[in-house]
Parts: C-alpha cells; structure tokens; sequence
C-alpha cells in the first residue's frame, strides 16, 4: 500500500513508445519535476498528450515527442512557446490538433472505457479536415444530426502534480481550478502523481477531503516532489517563476540555447534545481499571475 | 484627462467592442485580451449589468476586475466557473467571446493555429484552442488591431480553427443554428456578416478612415452596411468606466504608437 | 436583475404538459416547497423526470403525473415509495424507466444540446427492451461497439432546492453531495430554484464561491422557502423528518389518506405547514441519518 | 461472547460475503445493505486492505464506518466520492458491488424493478437503479436472505435489471466482456456461475444443508462446484470485527429469528 516512488524510479516504469498525458494547463500546475527526470532519461518515441505548456516544449526541445496531441501550446505570459513552434514547423513530430473540449471529450471516453463520444465541436473546421482518422456519426433519432465522433484519448501513464498527497495514492488538489486532471487520471492505465507534501496516510476533515480530484485506485506512484510545478505555478503554494521562464524561452534563440539549458538546470539533478531556483525562500517569493 | 486629453484608437475600439455585448441577456461575457476584455467590462457597467463575467480564472464576479496588479482590490465573487464548467457553458450556447485571430477569412472563418502549409507551416502559432466548439455553439465576435489583408486574406484562411459560413464546409445533417458572428472591431472600422449569404460588411468607420481604405486593406470584397456611419467616439463616462477598469493604462500598448482616435490625413 | 418570486408565480410560470424535472436524490434535498405549491395548483399531464423520493410520491398520490421518467423512487428508511407504488401498479401512469447513469447522461445530453450521448449501461436488459423509442449505435471506428444511445432528456422547467441564494440566482450547495443538480438547470428552459436562505447580492470568498453549483444564467426564478426541502433533508442544515415521513407513508394504507394529508399540510399552505411540522425549532432537532 | 455463544446464519454469511472481495485489487467496494456492508467492511479489516469504502455518502474513509449510530465515532476521510464520480468509478470497471436483488434467473439476470406483467405490475419495487450500469460494467455479488424459487425463479426474471450471461440478449456489437458476476450468498450456500457456458453451481453449502435442500429450493437446475464443500464458520477474530463493526447487532435482524450457523435438522 506504499505508493512512494522517487522520480527516477517513476520514469523507469515508463517505456518508449507510450501515450502520455500531462496534466495542468498552459503554464499552470505542470508535472515539471516528472518531466525535468524523463528529459534525464532515455525515454523516446512518446506520443504526449497535453493542455501544453513547457512541459511540451522541453520534451520537444529534447527530441522526445514522437506525436503531440493537443488544443494549444502556450505560457500564457509568453504566448508562443518557442521549442514548440521550432518542433512544429520543422515538422519534427506528428500532430493531432484538436479543440480543447474534443481533447476533454477523448479523455472522458477513455475513462469510460468507450471508443469514442459524440461532439459538435470540431464539425465545419480544419480540425476535422486535418485529422483524417476521425470520423462522424448521425443520431439515430428523427433529428439525425450528424457529429464529430471523438475517439477514446486512451493513456499508457499519466503524470499530474498535486499540493498534497499521501503514501496511498490518495491527493488533494487546493487550487482555484482543478482543470483537466482528473480526467487524465481515469484515462490512463498508471497514473504517477508528484506532490509537494507527502503524508504518511490522510486523517482529513469533511472539507479538505472534497478537495480529492480522484480516487487513489488510479494512482500507481506518489513521486515527493516539493516545487515539483517550477517553473508553472501551483496554486495557491506558488506563482509562476517569469524570469526563469523567460530564461527558458530565450534558450530557443540561443546557439546551442537548448544543451545550455540542459546543463545548467536538468543535468544536475532535481536538488542542484532547486538550489538553482532560490529554493523555497525564493519559491515563497514568486507571486500568482494576475489576469 | 490629465497627461493626454486625446482620446486614443484603442479607446473607441473598447467602446466599440462593448456594443457586441449589448442585448444579448444573461450570458457569459469573455473579452480576451487587453481591448475585448476592457469592452466587455464596459458593457456590464453600463448598458448589460445582467452579463456574467470572470476574474479569468475559476470564479464569476459581480463586479469587472480590474486589469494588471490589484493592489488592495479584492474581487467580487458570486460564484464559480472552472474551466471545465466554461465548456458546459460553451456546449449549453451561454457565451459571448471575443478573440483576436491571425487570420480571418470572407466566411467568417478563424486562424489561431498555424500560417503556411499545415505539416510544415511558416509560422506556428497556439493551436485552434477552444475555436472549434466556441464557434459552433455559441455567440463570437474578433478584434483585429491591425486591420490588413495578412489578417483579412483573400483565399480561406490556412487552418480552420472557427467555423464561419462557407456552405462547402457544412456537410448535411451538421447543425449550423448556433454559428453567429456577431461584430468584427479592428483599427480602421467594425464590421459584420450581416450581408446576403452571410457577406462581409462594415458597419462603421472609424473617424477619418474611408471605405475605400477599409477595401484597400481587406484581401476580400466588402459591402457597406445600410446606414454605415461613424464609430461613434466614447464619452466622458465610458472613458471614465475605461481609465477605472484600466488603471495601469495598458490599453495604450495594443495598438502600435497609440494613435488617436480621430485619424488625421497623415496618421491614416 | 430581481428573480424573486413566491412559490406561487413560480409554479403560476408552468403549463399543464410540461416536462419537469426534480432535483434531489431520493429523500434527499428534494425542493418539497414547490412540489406543495404545485399540489395546490391546478397543473396537471406532468412528465415528471427525477432520482425520485416524496416529490414523485406525492405528486403521483394528486394523480398530477401523466409519465414518470425514472431510475427508481425510494425514501431509504422506507424504501417502497407507497404512492409511487400505487401509481405504477394501477397502471395509472406511463413509464421511462432507466438506469440511474442513463438518467444522467440523458440530463447531460440536453444541456449539451444534443440528442443523445452514447452509453453501455442499459444494453442487454429489460431497460432496452421496455422504452422501444430507445435505439443502439455503433462506434465508427475499428471496434464497432454498438451502444445505447441515451436521447436528450430535455426539461421544461427544473426545480432545485438550495442552501443558499441571492435575488439575482446565484446559489450554493453546502451539503456533502451536491447530487445530479446543475446537470437539471443545464437540461432545463427554465430552472426554478428554492432556498433556505435569500440575500440580495452575494459576495463571496474564494472557499465559498466554490459551492456555487451551476451560473445563474440558467436560473428564471429564486423562491424564498424556509425548511423547503422539508421531510426530506437538507446536508448541512437539517435532517429529514422520519416522524413525518411515517405519517405520510401511512396515508396510502388509510382510507381517504391521501385527502386527509393534503387537508392537514398542503392546503392550508406553507407557513401552516411550517407551524405544523415544528417550525424551525424542531427542524434544528432533526437529526442527520446516519447511513 | 456475553448473551449469545452460538454464531448465527448472518454471521456465516457476512464471513461468506467477505470472501466476494478477496484479491479484487484496489477498487471500491460497495456492500448495499447490512450483510454486504459488515462483509465488506471485513474484507478491508482482514485480508484487502487495499479496498476503497465510503461512509454511504459522499466521502471515502480509510477505516469502514460501523453501522448505525455512531456516538463519538468520527469517520476518517481520505477521499471524496460523491454520487456523480461513483457513476465514473462504475463506468471505469473499478468497483464491486453486493446487493439483494428481487429474482435471480439461471444467467445471472437480476430484477429490482417491478414483480408481475411490467405495464401493470403486480408489485413494483425500486426502479432498475444502477443495475444495468454496474451489471455491465464491473464485478457484482448478491446477497440472499431468502433463497426460495420466488427469488431464483425458474424462468427469466419479470424485468431484467441486472445483465447476466444469456446470449440471446447480447446482439452482436454489444460488449460484454465486463460482466463479471462473482459470489450469490444466500442463507442457504455459496453460489456462482462458473459452470459450463456459465451455469449456476454451488460452491459450498452452509453448515446442515444439504445439495437436495437448496436444488430445491431454486427455480433452475444448479451443478456441484468441483471440491464443493461447507461454508466456513467464522473464526474468532472475524466475530471480533463483525461485533466492532455492528455494534447495534443490526445483523440479527437481517434473517427471520436469527438462526443459528449450524442448523438443526429441525431448523432446516
């Protein structure tokens, strides 16, 4: 009933080849910890399946994603995000572009374990055009509209960061916005989860306990990961980190921008990180966006 | 007015923008970025107070926030609007957008994903995002800061991300009731697709911009609205609800130089 | 901006026909106030589509019903709902029974306005064979799974009883459970909700707003109903009346029961009804069940 | 053991009913009804403790909650599961449910809606509920106080509920590799549907019953279960955990005049 894992122990459970989701948004409670450990790794070939952020740039930049399923890549402050766009339009990687309610449509459908659901969005656009897998179907009612029919976005593991977690898998997402999350959770085989706070097992109050997005049964592994999100923001523990992000966009204009970055911030290791970062002192410093 | 007392382009692109608002009853109101996001703050307070809005994030508030740093400002919450209830609000019809695309088309058509050809395009841009089901289920209109024909282009635009009303695109049994475009606000003039078959049509220049100008800069055929007049310029009050909801006055940062409002010769 | 109303111009908004949906879950948080006032009323033919409790049995007992859309109906502590019971065995009403998931992606599928959602549950049973109207599709992709497609389960009006709301139709939801709620108020035309508490405006912290369970957009009308779920129970403010529940379930078994209950706590309308069930001093002794 | 020494028949039953869960994994158990619950709530406290439980209502506890009233006990949250992610577990297969169904048939069917002609029933019951859900998607049990041929009826039951293994009902496209019926725990055996093409069998007989006795009991012919021997009585430590988890003895009133485990010729 011990969940515990370290990250490396997390990614070596993960094989080339698999379909990955990536939980959070944008520049928002990304999985960073997880990620920084699978750009460590020898791990290729993945088809990632993301709301992007750098999560997917990284992973790009590294070479790493063989397909990427998504609705956008963005940080948001800094719109485009560069590895991302070099991927893309050096057509580095297959695409699968959809809405980002067909994207939480796939996911759903794979948690249910159906092979797809029906969806208006999506219909009349490029989307459909440039997705020649995808198919329609009509309602077999007197109104016979036709629909997108959204296929199962079935995951091999799915990586999610939360605030607080314990050793058997149960979580506790305290933020604004849970986004998508659970959804990755019940769409994949194994879900690796890192956790700013790790407990022992939960003693929880009626309240605190709403604040479990899902069920611990989908949880393989519970990575310790404090500012395991850097440099997205996790709320409400921290804010995004904008210079380091700006450090990290600049690195896809710089000659050998990436490999720089790469040694300096991912090599290390996650504790030479977080020295690197400021640590928590500098953690507890870093404000939440304000949009 | 104290440091400027001309009242700027992007100024009565907000008020311009506000009217997509109006009479649209109790809905959502999602003005993304600087200029929409103003507008539709604009519109709450004064002709639509029933709109409902964000503090774009997770809650609704009963009261437009502010834009930029809060200072001691709390937001007003009344309730709550994850994303993932934002698109059971898109799926139910309950929204207005507006958005600024790269690339929009005489269908109506949007572009936020990708310019140049699709496996290895010029420019990658953020995706289609929600387009796609914002456009099929519910209330859109665009901004365009830079009105030219990069942005208007003559063919369809390179990636579909928005539907619009290209008949060629709808195949039978596709419902296409909730496709409504309302206003297009750019920097030389608003438009719509109120023209026969959903043609594109300006609604209203901006002072000192010329029709002529409007077709110059548009990679496809526009018609004049009937009654098309002149963007009416905003008033002490709305600039007033402006400079509120705009403390740190990014609105001067949206449109290259800020110009003015009323264009001179030279300026246009 | 003002959706008050009494419950009497709420229920004055409904028309004979309709299709009405119940919020609620069984004998829990059931808006039993606008049940009362339409039992005063004069409507009738109602379609009525709930997980359904007292609210379906007493509105069955005033012969109100014309069909019943339902999973099941049940008070727990007494789980044979008695007048429900008579209701179906004298083949006084026509039937939609379904699956209580059915039941929940029919409400989805309405307030997602499509006309069906596609669905597993259901198939193979008598739930098939017994709604004829209901018909399969199959997956267009490689598996072709043929499914139960769940057509739309489209309200006229909803009814929903909340904790707490203001006059311009924002609400919260403070119980445990918030039940299949906002999926009615995205389902329906217009939802009418009651509430325990009213304020004018509501402004709320963050931990707060999160109890808010559906916009208010989807709300045309606010009654102000004290103890309006009342026997059944309301998480956190009181529990439900097993004293009065009794009462009401022998009034199938007297002669002239059902008469003799609508003489005593329906027709002498609600704030007589209020007095006779204790007012608010016994409703903060009723207890929570305890499951 | 102060009033009574003697294990009763629901006791032996819970015992039998907890073995359902045995090496289901980490899912949600879910025992509707007294038996079920104290039997699942076993399970969890000897040998999976791995089970996922709720308190009945919205919330996941680490430690199964003793029925009825609870005094000072406060229930240990871990989770949260509130009715609409329980139809998400259900749907994603991780859950095992036990509950008493009005008839059982040969394949496993199961009726809780209504007895009699279905456009006028002679007795209506519940409704389906979440039968037709859960039945095709996760693994299911039932409980049985009353094993008669009025539950284990002889032909279909009157309204099928619950899916069961009869091929005519499965039209082809229709998936129905998740039907999983595990354990039928009546007051008389142990059963399942492990036979050929899936035939009921008994797997073990309660203590002073015999095959004959229960054949004749059910409306439909019933195999022998290979090795089928005799429910085992609960040991010490099990009446421990029962005792603590029914600390108000609901048990005994779950069987007309709480019989005895091991029955007397006479009480057969």
């Amino acid at each position: 009933m011990n969940k515990e894992l370290s990250a490396a122990q997390a990614v070596s459970q993960l094989r080339d080849g698999m379909t990955l989701g990536i939980g959070g948004w944008g520049p928002r409670r990304k999985p960073m910890a997880l990620v920084r450990e699978i750009l460590r790794s020898p791990l290729k070939n993945l088809t990632v399946v993301s709301y992007g952020g750098p999560d997917v740039g990284m992973l790009c930049a590294a070479g790493k994603v063989k397909k990427l399923i998504y609705a956008f890549v963005t940080m948001d402050a800094i719109p485009l995000e560069p590895w991302f766009r070099k991927a893309r339009e050096s057509a580095a990687m297959d695409v699968m572009e959809l809405d980002e309610g067909m994207f939480e449509w796939g996911l759903r459908a794979a948690g249910m374990r159906m092979s797809f659901l029906p969806t208006r969005c999506g219909l009349a656009t490029d989307v459909l055009a440039r997705n020649p897998s995808l198919k329609t179907i009509q309602s077999p009612y007197g109104d016979g509209e036709v629909y997108l029919a959204m296929p199962a976005l079935k995951l091999d593991a799915a990586l999610i960061h939360v605030n607080e977690a314990d050793r058997l898998g149960n979580t506790l997402l305290r933020g604004a916005d849970t986004f998508f999350d659970h959804l990755y959770a019940r769409a994949a085989d194994a879900t690796y989860v890192s956790t700013e706070v790790l407990r022992e097992r939960f003693e929880l109050d009626a309240d605190t306990a709403k604040q479990n997005p899902f069920e611990r049964y989908l949880v393989k592994g519970v990575v310790h990961a404090p500012l395991g999100a850097h440099p997205t923001y996790l709320g409400p523990d921290y804010g995004w980190d904008m210079d380091h992000l700006k450090r990290y966009n600049a690195s896809a204009t710089e000659e050998g921008g990436w490999e720089k970055y790469v040694a300096e911030f991912v090599a290390p290791g996650e504790s030479e990180y977080l020295a690197k970062i400021g640590g928590p002192e500098r953690a507890a410093k870093l404000k939440q966006p304000v949009f | 007015m104290t440091e400027n007392e001309v009242v700027s382009l992007a100024e009565l692109m907000i008020v311009a923008a506000s009217e997509a608002w109006r009479d649209n009853g109790e809905i959502l109101a999602s003005g993304i970025g600087v200029i929409p996001r103003i507008g539709a703050s604009l519109a709450k307070l004064t002709h639509s107070p029933e709109l409902l809005m964000t503090d774009s994030e997770a809650f609704l508030v009963s009261e437009p926030v502010p834009l930029g740093a809060r200072g001691d400002y709390q937001p007003k919450y009344e309730g709550y609007l994850s994303f993932e209830r934002v698109f059971e609000c898109v799926w139910g019809g309950k929204r207005h957008a507006m958005i600024g695309p790269t690339q929009i088309d005489r269908w109506g058509q949007t572009n936020l994903s990708s310019v140049g050809p699709y496996d290895k395009p010029k420019s990658a841009i953020l995706g289609v995002r929600g387009l796609p089901g914002n456009s099929i289920n519910h209330i859109n209109s665009m901004i365009v800061p830079n009105h030219g024909p990069r942005v208007f282009v003559s063919g369809e635009v390179d990636m579909v991300s928005g539907v619009g009303y290209k008949p060629e695109r709808w195949a039978p049994g596709m419902k296409q009731d909730f496709v409504d475009i309302r206003l297009v606000v750019t920097d030389l003039c608003v438009m719509d697709f109120g023209g026969p078959d959903h043609a594109p049509r300006v609604k209203s220049l901006h002072p000192g911009v010329s029709f002529e100008q409007v077709q110059a800069a548009t990679g496809f055929p526009l018609l004049q609205a009937p009654g098309m007049g002149e963007t009416p310029m905003p008033t002490a009050g709305q600039l007033a609800v402006i400079r509120r909801m705009d403390p740190h006055n990014l609105r001067a940062l949206q449109l290259k130089g800020n110009p003015p409002a009323v264009r001179t010769a030279a300026a246009a």
